[in-house]
């Protein structure tokens, strides 16, 4: 489709959808200096009009349902069961208020409270909270309750450095800073692995927390996790784990068998909500009987009769977001867990890390490309592969494959900054792809790389067969050319 | 597939985690339910024990509003390519970012502001990000709350901005409004990064003062930060034009489902000053010419702010939020129009002044601050024998909602255009029975 | 897309979705000859994968909420709004039985039965059935109507004749011809309008009744209704008119006005429910208190207190389907007349017609277009045009220009044969599209109209753009190598 | 607009419309309920007086059956694209066509057939159809139906037939099966165009003498036409494994929602000769090459067929029918697989066995013909003091939705994968009260 803008099909007078009139005289109680006296400047579309837009822009979107959509690793991307969204949409949730008596919600409370205690298990914590809306803001919550432990501990102002690895989620370094901790981060050894003498020179009486990423971006498990956590306990510090790559390890090894104090899970990713362009999403947070304490709040427990939320928590770091989380993705993950069991969590575990050492086997075999560290063993949930021979011997780089990929009808992210592993690809297949899925995948890969050697402009001037052509990234960096609303698009470039 | 990786069982793909680590039972949960038809029976009971506000009459508000939403609103929002899609390149997902640089432009027009953030989590994380950019600007401290604040949001406000500012809670004055005297004695003391109000305060008052506000504000050298509800931004002034420098708050009423309080979005707006673009921590998406003359094309505006991009030296941090809800918030706002935010403000205003009206005539009801401006939210007191809370339980057994406790003699009511003043006569008939 | 076969993706072993297993013993009763033997040969595929398939060849259609859709003229493509989508997933509708206890169907009932007094109300009919599946059930309901109704005056022997214009919908004629009655069709006079000479020649004492379309597939009214009618009547024959193009006057002019005995309306095209790909749809038969006692059974009716159907209709023609309806679309319909109102559908009638006679400015612009008949005069719901000068000029026909619109994210349908019209193609834009979507869609034409002239290949060889280029249609004539399923084809084309 | 057409109003474009037939009154309808959220109200309130299947246990069959519907199938067809697409060209709407031939397909692989129609309006239509296509393959008169048949569809079928054909109803023997000796009979007296069988049968049962109808048939130079239920047909043979030459029924139990009976399809299927092909009044979709090697395009087998091309020259009629009916059962054998629909038959078939066997130790309960193999229906007939009206009555009450009535003492009862053990013993325990 070739769609314009959504202000470009406004046509005076046309309206989408009524509001109901009042039944009632208006009321004019708003002084003067309050009361909008011009309209804002909303597009005038009717219904079909506005339909038809988003229907067509939809279309021109990829996903987990439409592609083989291996590419952003890291984010795991699976298959998020149709019927899950049914029961979001099902009026019994959709349509219940936050507020509403306990009595009213029992069924969600039920909900919240199962999905908390098979965490419990499934990490091994203590206890679990379901607030934060999403990974990051699980991560938050981690430091925030991190700062109220040493804080109730009167070691606050002693500790206030955090340590994590580069190949860890760069929000672990930036949720710590946020919370005000200085951050020290670690690169790896030679082999790839968390640099353990690194990290016995960076801890101290200083040290708040390890924040640390297991298996890495990189897809590598830290064999000698458990040593890095009695480095830092021995210290006096926290460790937290962050389990964004949990998918591949779920029923084979826990957050509290290696002996971490924290721990969170994306539920949109290890347990199937969808990602929904970027969220909603939903976090939980894992933590051993020492924190819990210092929990978000309400807490939902059951006194053998009724569900209840619990408010009287007087060491908690309080809300972490309105009411008690992205309830609909909870009841998604309570759904998908639930349809498992404990075997079809490990099944799920192992096959998408079979099928990951699968795809790293014949990416491999693709000329250009390597997977740097770790020579010769296995990876868990990913692998981050480098085109670095390629670019070198081509000129051509790793953003050019993945645009040219698009014209092919999938497509990769680079990778988080910064690119320690050269001119990045990490790609994280999940169980719900099959194998020849991943053959298609491994093949469009392979004629990226043949074109790349072969007509290397197809592949830098790429994508072809897209909505769009290359863009014009300068121009989001100026401040006299970027446009984030049309109000300014029409201000700065069409001089409106 | 074993054999294709030259792999005996999956063990060997574990090779790395220690034995001693490994669970070797398997995990302890309930029996599956594998069947899809099971599955829904399962949850469906648990549904079932729920009872919603479509099956009762809800006069909950406080920060989640039940609003009617749109059939085109779920159904773009529902459709797999957006409930599915994530991270892409501007090329093969090139719809997600124009539909969210949609979402920003109708979100600027109705706040009069040029730049708009792809959402935060929520409303609470907006005001707490609008306050430490506010932070940033000024190189200042300290932070003053002039209007009534949910105290939830307090939490998460207080919590946020600690290790780097004071917040200073102004008590209100007369009326429900704030207490000009007493900000003006903040000011004075200086270090002030940001003054921050609500319009609608969580008490529903749309206080007459908010303008003021902005005179004391930046006479201080501070900036003025306001809070506001956006369904009512079709007849209450954008803060923008009473002199807001940062504006932020919550799409939930913009066609998003009450969902258990679960569906948020938190959007933070400014004119287009690179001070202040460049403090933004969020994804802030741009229109940008490609190869091709006359091509509409997407990115990330000043990418290098952001934690994805230099980790702990970005803004705050950024990470999946509640882009699909923005999604959702556009497709609302595309089909309200300018003449459906107008008329939905106005209906809501009167219904809001009729439910004051009506309630304030039943013996042993009273509405404190009932000639303030009110928008769907409004205090409700109770003078008589029962308290709030037992009050509220009178009417469950009606089958009404009764508004959220906020002491033992005040509750928090709420009313939009989903409510027909039949409903309001209801609720009043009720209270009659139950308040005397 | 280049989306392979269902049965090409399967993969052994695959499941989409698992099955309850017995919680009591197999049953073993059936014989050996009854019992199957060899599985079905379906593909075996996961969720993902057939979710994937169909998300993809949903993609690959067009409809009225992705395109201009005003090329399928008599074909009243308008918007259904969404809203009504909603009350047909409600389970409390979704998931009602036919049978069950009228005590727990109240609402439901109610709906039908109100439906049917504003159908009467738009007819001006004494009653109306909402059991045809369809536009042609409902036809066929009538003319079986039509004979039960001869058959109890003893006439039906003597009157086996039926009359139709060509220019009605075709299975006017075929239903007739299925409920055992000859044909007899008219041809218009010179001026495109139904030729009341012909009618004169046609009628008499055989003559059982009239079917006929007003306006008709051209867009032309018939000024003369009133009188062809009273012909009818006065040659002791019955009336029966087709509403398929009723969109166009809604609250202008109602079927019993002209002295119709029955009629029809597709609440699938006037009433919004939506096409579905071809079905389900939804008919309804509206008759005079004479035929009334020959309507399907049951009738919804109200007592005063409770809604209930009743069965004891003795000279009724019975059951044209399966138990009431395509209830779902009942409900879209009542939901869209109740949003509408009286002024409300009347506007839309207006709007429709206001649009047509606007594109048809358009398009007669365009050099090689033309509409024959009724020269000068305004048209109703819809035109059936011309490219019989273009075709002649050029040697591109009214198919390749359809095809070639394809290219541009549009389409138009030719028309029903025998294309009495020569080289016909049949807009109707309805009340749902803008100003600026007709001007698109005849920017469209003109276009390929001159590509037609100046570059007659490219049109000639059309699509260039779709899924698919020019399919052999002979192959689908010949016995030997038609292929109506994938076993057919493995056998007849692949010798598997 | 009117300006651009040259029209002063709208009333120019009635020109052709007499006076004399004008209504010069606005219709008398209910006032309009404009906005979307009164709509939803007042249609939502009519709605909530219905109690559906999901809030009682329902034992209620009889042609019209209650099985889970995946939800990956009210994805697919609740997608704008198919559910509002139509009679588009096989270029713009390949999707369309490739998905009704690939319907076509799996319903062939389950049949054992090799073409199979677009579908008709339903089951009804089907049998209808099919009978009067061996009436015009045969030039023979009368039809012979042999298994107990919906008196529904008896009713339509006989309207139908009655211009060209003969319905002869062949009486039931012992225990529910056909009576061989009377068909024999009717046979002999010559001008028989088909022998029309069910399997099951509308009471539920899967006559052993099915296959034995084909050869009694044959010899007569007649056709065999066997009505099935598709769902049946992962552990039932296919009618033509035992000689059928044309099967037919309706698609309702492959994915379709109850919708009070509203979903339906009617499925008919021949091997591929010629003039089985050439008596179609459906549409039928055929795989066809196009001008690009290895492409797969479709279109229309022998259009020359339809009324479409010929009008009442055609085979009957074609019209709109039931086509997104097709793709959702399509989706749902797709989902299913082998594997699936041999499972869920054989779950189906085990649930009827344990209810005939439970139901029949119930006191005042028997259940005729209970030795002769079911699927799904039954028949359950109450000796005791109550009707099976009167025990329905009762059954509602504790919120079971009974079968449906036969006569006085009889009814129909139904079970399906959905229904559990604990469902057939809640029936049976509530019939130990109410049926003594």
């Amino acid at each position: 489709w070739d769609e314009p803008l959504l202000f470009e099909l406004s046509s005076p007078g046309e309206r989408g959808v009524l509001v109901p009139e009042p039944g009632v005289p208006l009321d004019d109680s708003l002084p003067e200096g309050l009361r909008r006296t011009t309209p804002p400047a909303l597009p005038e579309l009717s219904q079909l009009h506005v339909l038809r837009h988003y229907l067509r822009l939809s279309q021109e979107n990829l996903g987990v349902d439409l592609n083989i959509d291996v590419g952003q690793g890291t984010c795991t991307m699976k298959y998020s069961p149709k019927v899950n969204d049914r029961f979001v949409r099902d009026p019994k949730l959709a349509e219940l208020h936050p507020l509403q008596d306990e009595r009213t919600v029992q069924g969600v409370l039920e909900i919240i409270y199962r999905l908390e205690r098979m965490l419990r298990e499934i990490s091994g914590m203590d206890r679990v909270s379901l607030q934060p809306g999403a990974g990051s803001a699980a991560i938050y919550a981690n430091v925030a309750m991190i700062r109220a432990y040493f804080a109730a501990r009167g070691e606050l102002e002693q500790r206030d450095e955090v340590i994590t690895t580069i190949f860890s989620h760069p929000s672990n370094a930036a949720c710590a800073k946020t919370a005000g901790f200085k951050v020290i981060t670690l690169y790896p050894d030679a082999d790839g692995y968390p640099d353990i003498e690194a990290l016995k020179a960076a801890v101290g009486p200083r040290t708040a927390a390890l924040l640390i990423t297991n298996p890495e971006d990189t897809g590598i498990f830290n064999p000698r996790i458990e040593e890095f956590v009695r480095i830092v306990h021995d210290a006096g510090g926290l460790c937290a784990y962050d389990q964004a790559n949990a998918n591949g390890i779920l029923g084979i090894t826990r957050a509290r068998d290696a002996g971490f104090d924290l721990c969170h899970f994306n539920l949109h990713k290890t347990f199937s909500t969808p990602h929904a362009c970027g969220g909603p999403a939903a976090g939980a947070c894992g933590v051993t009987e020492a924190l819990a304490p210092f929990l978000p709040k309400p807490t939902v427990e059951f006194d053998g009769t009724r569900y209840h939320l619990d408010d009287d928590r007087p060491e908690s770091v309080g809300k972490i977001r309105p009411f008690y989380g992205v309830v609909p993705n909870l009841v998604r993950a309570y759904a998908w867990i639930m349809s498992l069991g404990a075997e079809g969590l490990r099944e799920a575990a192992e096959v998408a890390v079979l099928n990951n050492n699968y795809l790293m086997k014949k990416v491999l075999e693709i000329r250009g490309a390597s997977a740097p560290y770790a020579e010769g063993r296995r990876r868990i949930e990913q692998v981050r592969y480098s085109w670095a021979t390629l670019a070198e011997e081509t000129g051509v780089h790793t953003e050019d494959i993945g645009y040219r990929a698009a014209d092919f009808g999938t497509h990769y992210w680079t990778s988080h900054h910064p690119f320690v592993v050269p001119e990045p690809m990490t790609l994280e297949p999940t169980e719900s792809y099959s194998r020849a899925d991943l053959d298609e995948y491994a093949a469009i890969l392979a004629e990226v790389a043949r074109e790349a050697y072969e007509e290397p402009e197809t592949v830098r001037t790429a994508p072809h067969r897209s909505t769009v052509h290359r863009i014009r990234q300068d121009t989001l960096e100026d401040p006299e050319t970027w446009a984030v609303t049309w109000r300014a698009y029409r201000r700065k470039i069409l001089g409106q | 597939m074993l054999a294709a990786v030259g792999a005996a069982s999956t063990e060997e793909f574990y090779a790395d985690v220690p034995e001693s680590i490994r669970l070797r039972r398997p995990l302890d949960l309930p029996a599956a339910l594998r069947s899809e038809a099971e599955l829904v029976r399962h949850v469906g009971a648990l549904l079932a024990r729920n009872t919603g506000t479509e099956d009762a009459l809800s006069f909950l508000g406080a920060g989640c509003y039940r609003h009617h939403v749109p059939a085109v609103v779920d159904e773009v929002i529902n459709r797999s390519e957006f409930l599915t899609a994530y991270a892409g390149e501007p090329y093969e997902d090139h719809g997600r970012f124009q539909a969210l640089w949609e979402y920003q432009s109708l979100m600027g027009e109705l706040l009069e502001m040029d730049v708009v953030n792809v959402p935060a989590y929520d409303g609470f994380q907006a005001s707490a990000t609008a306050l430490r950019m506010a932070g940033r600007i000024t190189g200042r401290r300290r932070l003053l709350l002039v209007t009534a604040l949910d105290p939830d949001k307090l939490s998460k406000v207080d919590d946020y901005v600690r290790p780097v500012h004071d917040l200073v809670v102004v008590p209100g004055g007369a009326g429900g409004r704030a207490d000009l005297d007493a900000v003006r004695a903040e000011l004075a003391a200086g270090d002030v990064a940001a003054v921050y109000a609500e319009a609608p305060s969580y008490l529903g008052i749309v206080d007459p003062a908010l303008p003021e506000l902005a005179g004391l504000a930046h006479e201080a050298g501070a900036l003025y930060v306001v809070g506001c509800n956006p369904i009512s931004l079709g007849v209450v002034a954008p803060p923008a034009a009473y002199g807001a420098d940062i504006a932020c708050g919550d799409i939930q009423p913009l066609g998003l489902h009450l969902a258990y309080g679960g569906l948020n979005g938190g959007f933070i707006a400014t004119h287009d000053e690179e001070r202040f673009v460049a403090e933004f921590p969020s994804r802030l998406f741009g229109l940008a010419p490609t190869a091709v003359e006359g091509e509409y094309g997407f990115g990330d505006v000043a990418y290098e702010r952001t934690s994805f991009a230099v980790r702990e030296e970005g803004k705050e941090w950024v990470g999946t939020a509640a882009a699909l809800n923005g999604i959702t918030a556009g497709v609302y706002l595309a089909l309200m129009g300018p003449q459906g935010m107008r008329e939905i403000g106005q209906t809501i205003m009167a219904n809001t002044r009729y439910a004051i009206r009506r309630l304030a005539e039943v013996p042993g009801v009273e509405v404190p601050y009932a000639d303030a401006p009110h928008f769907a939210d409004f205090t409700v007191r109770f003078t008589g024998a029962r308290t709030a809370a037992e009050v509220g339980d009178a009417l469950l057994e009606r089958g009404i909602f009764g508004g959220r406790v906020l002491s033992p003699a005040d509750a928090l009511y709420c009313v939009t255009e989903v409510h027909g003043k039949d409903d309001i006569d209801r609720l009043a008939t009720a209270l009659q029975e139950i308040a005397k």
